[in-house]
């Protein structure tokens, strides 16, 4: 099933060829190429501090690739990390219903039900508890209407019965002809291949950094 | 030494605070270009060794 | 961006950061100038237009620091960043909702603290002009300011340090105005300059502020 | 061959290092003779008494404190348009030899003023728009030294030195209009074509000529530490990379 | 204490925030006073202990909101309260790791402002030492602030609006010693007075602001 | 072995009995009693938002008992939750180093080893990955010479390798006559007793709130 009407770019494909990130101006992976069709789920792997973060921060537009090109990213992308930008002060219904208008959409209603969070909507958001927020953080990707999610360590705190909501959102936004790029260090239960980054670690010598003109 | 009169202190400390300021602004400089200099040759020289 | 501006207000409002408390630092730094300069009347009328002045910049300065910090600190400016919005329009749709929570409280509780510093009589109405034509200006080059050092721990200071250089034409004109007019002198020339130097910062600074955030953002 | 050319680090260096030299000696020689001709074998002021000697150090300073922020705004120009990392450093560079300049300029000022106008600061227009700059000159050097990144620093400060020369120049003339008709200091500071004679002109120039050369050698030497450092940055990192890499691999 | 003490300093130095800029904004609020009052050197030399005084104050407490939240939000704050330090020595030595980073830099800077001032020459010595003796009461009353509003989001201005009434009688005594000298007259009385609130302040303060701090760790 | 000469109280019990906790002034758990001698640790379970992280600070002292008391627990906590109380702008050893003076210790280098920081030492903490900001929130625990771990979620955004890194801190922790209380969602693998809170749910009429005064 494929919902262009309401925003999917069904069958554009995210491309990453051979990309090169770095964090503070030294470089951290190099050589990186995946393509990712629609429909599909993309998982990185790798240990802590491997680049993941990075990489995914650099596919969401959030900084400048070193080398190499995303392609089919501009205005697709839906990006959640640790900081779920979530307003302590307004409650679960104003947050969500903030970020769809920001998206140019108005329903709330399916992703507040996917994440099981009817019971909470008048809840002001700093009175979730860790598991609560990060649904909330979540739902907000059902709202925006791109068919790009970017998740860094989406399950993080969440119970087992989150999980499989999760997993199951995913697995709805794929079928809807979505796709989704994850790092997590956990099994999620969803079909997907697999991208371990610690085997594109970047050599010092192979690959440009800020600072290259000074070498 | 010239005669200046009554402005002897206004004159004298113009110069000495300037020459102060400049000779500190030259000599903080060199300083520290003197030890990154020397520390880059350090890593230049280890970084070398090392491949 | 309208709900941006909405969930600006929304949030000063409920945060216990908004409009009262603009306000409340107005009111005190006014009410600590007597007991800093004395308590004579008729140097407090000579220096009321330029303390109100003064009292409003550092009321709307000290707020800015949180302008986009926060959005900052909770990930909401990267995911802003990421959505349809220009970066532009984000800061200038955030100055705005500043300058509606600290700016306007200011313009109307003036002529009020005016009574408090013993304002001549004939400096009422230009000073709250003059205010209303400032404040906006204040409020984007603060965004402006805040856009610079978004990225800095404890950038507060830093801010106040690049800011106010970039406050002293307002200052200047706007206190001018305000000064002449409580000397029953003609405050026209001040005030058309005053509007001139608003139009050009609403008009060019959401551009410079963009782009800034721009950076500190990647 | 273009100019661009020496926006090339190395090549930078290099022409620098050639030059460098002759500016060193150059500037002590034009402000070694201009200083002690003017401090000793210049006539005093009928006006001014002794004070007028203060002018060769003034005078310059308070030029190259105007120059400096004017180089860096070039040097920001081209970073921003070209990207020239040279260009950077350079305007980051030339940022505390403009402060050491503003303020000569100002304590030279303060200290002329005692017995010219009987107080150490009045609120001139001049002097009022020289403090101005020396506080665009404080945030510009404070947010250099606040981030981290040597290139976000470069972009942020740059569009910051646009953006200050802007309001700076309007508050040149909003302290004009200001302070308009309140102020009679300025009329006692003296003109060039009344009161200069050649007398006090020409050491004056040798002076001038002194502070450029000062500051040309001053940046040029600063800049090369600049590069110098961010090579060792450089380096540092790349070593710690290919040592992570080793340890991984065994 | 000591490693908290120092480990403050350094963080002050190192995010930027410390020494310079605390300055910065004293700096900058006494050069803007002109602007807004008018260029008049009569009318300056007579508000300048005032205005020194008032500057300094709104220079420390611009830096008063973060003295306590940033080790509240990254949860700092809670591991300090389950160490085997007493809540009342954290925020004193918070308290002292402010003032040597704010209070002392605007003691010893306060004489060259007096300068743009045209401070007379008779009050710069006071000057200096009413703000020696008082600006240490400012930063322990900033910090009892802190700790009231630590758990509250953009706390900042609420902080303002609790800590100036506090700072009132700090401020009169001092801003006063200051202007008799500068006016020729003894201003020991007001010296003594300010010396006996900081005393007071110092012994008293702390206990309250652990008490209060207590309650909000909870 | 026990080691009471560096401080831990050995045999000393961590008991809690009758405990209420709530949040907000809402009453989250009821009639919560469990003990926890020296060598032993013990899971807290439940599902999101079931009030784990509200008693794991009551029990660290963070927030006062609605009823019941905590016995066994004055100055032996050291408390670990989601936000590290790192510094960003000081590297990892001057972190860890203050943390350990605040607690009266001084040697570091045990708990940089135990969580593999000797390459990130001279790191900035503001530059460290998720995993390694969470290490090194971990290794503070060990600088702080107190018995009782109190852990809320602390594995979260480790690698498996960390995670067998973190039990192995606890397990040699427990050896030594400490004792552990984690709230988890994963398993750690240490052999520890389980605690399931969900079975604690307070009824809302059950227990006096703060508020009993006005009812
Ligand atoms: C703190 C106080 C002062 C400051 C900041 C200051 C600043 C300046 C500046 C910026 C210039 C160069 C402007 C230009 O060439 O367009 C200048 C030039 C000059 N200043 Fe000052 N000044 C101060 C005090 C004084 C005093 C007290 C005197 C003497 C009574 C004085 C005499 C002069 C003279 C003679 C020139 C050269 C004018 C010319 O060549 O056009 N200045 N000053
Ligand atoms: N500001 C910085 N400056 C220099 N290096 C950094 C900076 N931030 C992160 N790093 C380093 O860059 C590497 C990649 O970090 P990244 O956050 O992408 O890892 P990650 O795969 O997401 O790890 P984790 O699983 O722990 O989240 C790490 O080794 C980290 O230490
Ligand atoms: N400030 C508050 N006011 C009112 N209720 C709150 C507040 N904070 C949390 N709660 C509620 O208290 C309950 C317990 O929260 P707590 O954080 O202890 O859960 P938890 O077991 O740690 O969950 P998680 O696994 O998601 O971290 C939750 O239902 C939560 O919604
Ligand atoms: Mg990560
Ligand atoms: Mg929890």
């Amino acid at each position: 099933m494929c919902l262009r009407a309401i925003g999917y770019g069904c069958g554009m494909e995210l491309k990453v060829t051979d990309l090169a990130v770095g964090r503070g101006g030294a470089p951290v992976l190099a050589g990186v190429s995946f393509s990712l069709p629609g429909g599909q789920a993309l998982v990185l792997r790798g240990p802590n501090g491997s680049g993941k973060t990075t990489l995914l921060r650099t596919v969401a537009g959030l900084q400048v690739p070193m080398a190499g090109q995303v392609h089919g990213a501009e205005d697709r992308i839906a990006y959640a990390a640790h900081a779920d930008g979530l307003k302590a002060a307004l409650t679960v219904a104003e947050n969500l219903r903030f970020w769809a208008s920001v998206f140019g959409q108005s329903d709330i209603a399916p992703a507040l039900a996917a994440f099981d969070l009817e019971d909470l909507v008048e809840r002001r958001a700093g009175q979730l508890s860790a598991g609560q927020k990060r649904r909330l953080g979540l739902a907000r990707l059902m709202v925006t209407g791109r068919d790009v999610w970017v998740l860094d360590e989406p399950t993080v705190s969440l119970d087992a019965a989150s999980v499989a909501l999760f997993a199951d959102a995913v697995r709805g936004h794929l079928a809807r002809g979505g796709s989704a790029l994850m790092a997590t260090h956990i099994d999620l239960g969803i079909e997907a291949e697999t991208l371990d980054v610690s085997g594109f670690r970047a050599a010092a010598a192979q690959m440009a950094s800020t600072d290259e003109a000074f070498l | 030494m010239p005669d200046l009169g009554k402005y002897a202190d206004a004159v004298l400390s113009a110069y000495a605070v300037s020459i102060v300021l400049l000779v500190g602004i030259v000599v903080l400089t060199v300083w520290r270009g003197r030890r990154v200099r020397a520390e880059m040759d350090a890593v230049e020289k280890r970084s070398g060794r090392n491949g | 961006m309208r709900a941006l501006f909405f969930r600006d207000l929304a949030l000063a409002l409920r945060a216990g950061g908004g409009f009262g408390l603009g306000l409340a630092f107005f009111l005190i730094v006014v009410v600590l100038v007597p007991f800093s300069v004395g308590p004579q009347s008729a140097l407090l009328t000579q220096i009321a237009p330029g303390v109100l002045w003064l009292g409003a910049l550092l009321a709307c300065l000290l707020s800015l620091d949180r302008l986009l910090a926060v959005d900052w600190e909770d990930g909401a400016l990267d995911l802003l960043a990421t959505s349809p919005l220009p970066l532009e329009g984000i800061v200038a749709v955030k100055a705005a909702a500043h300058w509606v929570t600290t700016g306007l409280p200011l313009v109307l509780a003036a002529p009020v603290l005016g009574v408090l510093l013993n304002l001549a009589p004939s400096g009422y109405g230009v000073l709250v002009l003059s205010l209303a034509l400032g404040t906006p200006a204040l409020s984007m080059i603060g965004a402006f300011g805040a856009a610079l050092t978004v990225g800095i721990k404890r950038g507060g200071l830093l801010l106040s340090l690049l800011v106010l250089p970039l406050y002293v034409p307002t200052l200047i004109f706007g206190a001018e105005a305000a000064r002449r007019a409580a000397q029953g002198l003609d405050p026209s020339t001040p005030l058309f300059l005053l509007a001139g130097i608003t139009l050009a910062v609403l008009a060019a600074m959401p551009f410079a502020a963009g782009a800034v955030l721009r950076v500190n953002l990647r | 061959m273009s100019l661009w050319e020496y926006a090339n680090p190395v090549k930078f260096l290099r022409l620098s290092e050639r030059v460098q030299p002759w500016l060193w000696a150059g500037a002590a020689i034009c402000l070694g003779v201009g200083l002690v001709w003017g401090f000793f074998f210049t006539p005093d002021d009928f006006r001014q008494g002794s004070t007028v000697k203060i002018i060769y150090l003034h005078v310059p300073s308070a030029l190259m404190a105007i120059n400096a922020w004017f180089m860096m705004l070039v040097a920001s120009l081209i970073w921003i348009i070209r990207r020239h990392h040279v260009s950077a450093l350079a305007a980051k560079a030339a940022a505390p030899v403009g402060i050491v300049m503003t303020l000569i300029a100002l304590l030279t000022g303060a200290i002329w003023g005692q017995p010219m106008w009987g107080t150490w600061w009045a609120w001139d227009p001049r002097l009022t728009s020289f403090l101005i700059l020396f506080l665009f000159y404080l945030g510009y050097v404070a947010l250099w030294e606040a981030i981290e990144d040597p290139d976000t620093a470069a972009d942020l400060t740059s569009i910051l030195c646009l953006v200050g020369t802007v309001f700076a120049v309007l508050s040149r003339y909003a302290v004009l209009f200001w302070n308009q008709g309140l102020h009679q200091g300025a009329s006692l500071s003296l003109d060039k074509e009344e009161n200069v004679a050649d007398v006090f002109y020409i050491p004056l120039l040798v002076c001038i000529g002194g502070f450029v050369l000062l500051f040309l050698a001053l940046v040029l030497y600063r800049t090369g530490t600049e590069i110098r450092l961010r090579r060792t940055r450089a380096l540092i990192a790349r070593e710690a990379r290919s040592a992570g890499l080793h340890a991984e691999g065994a």
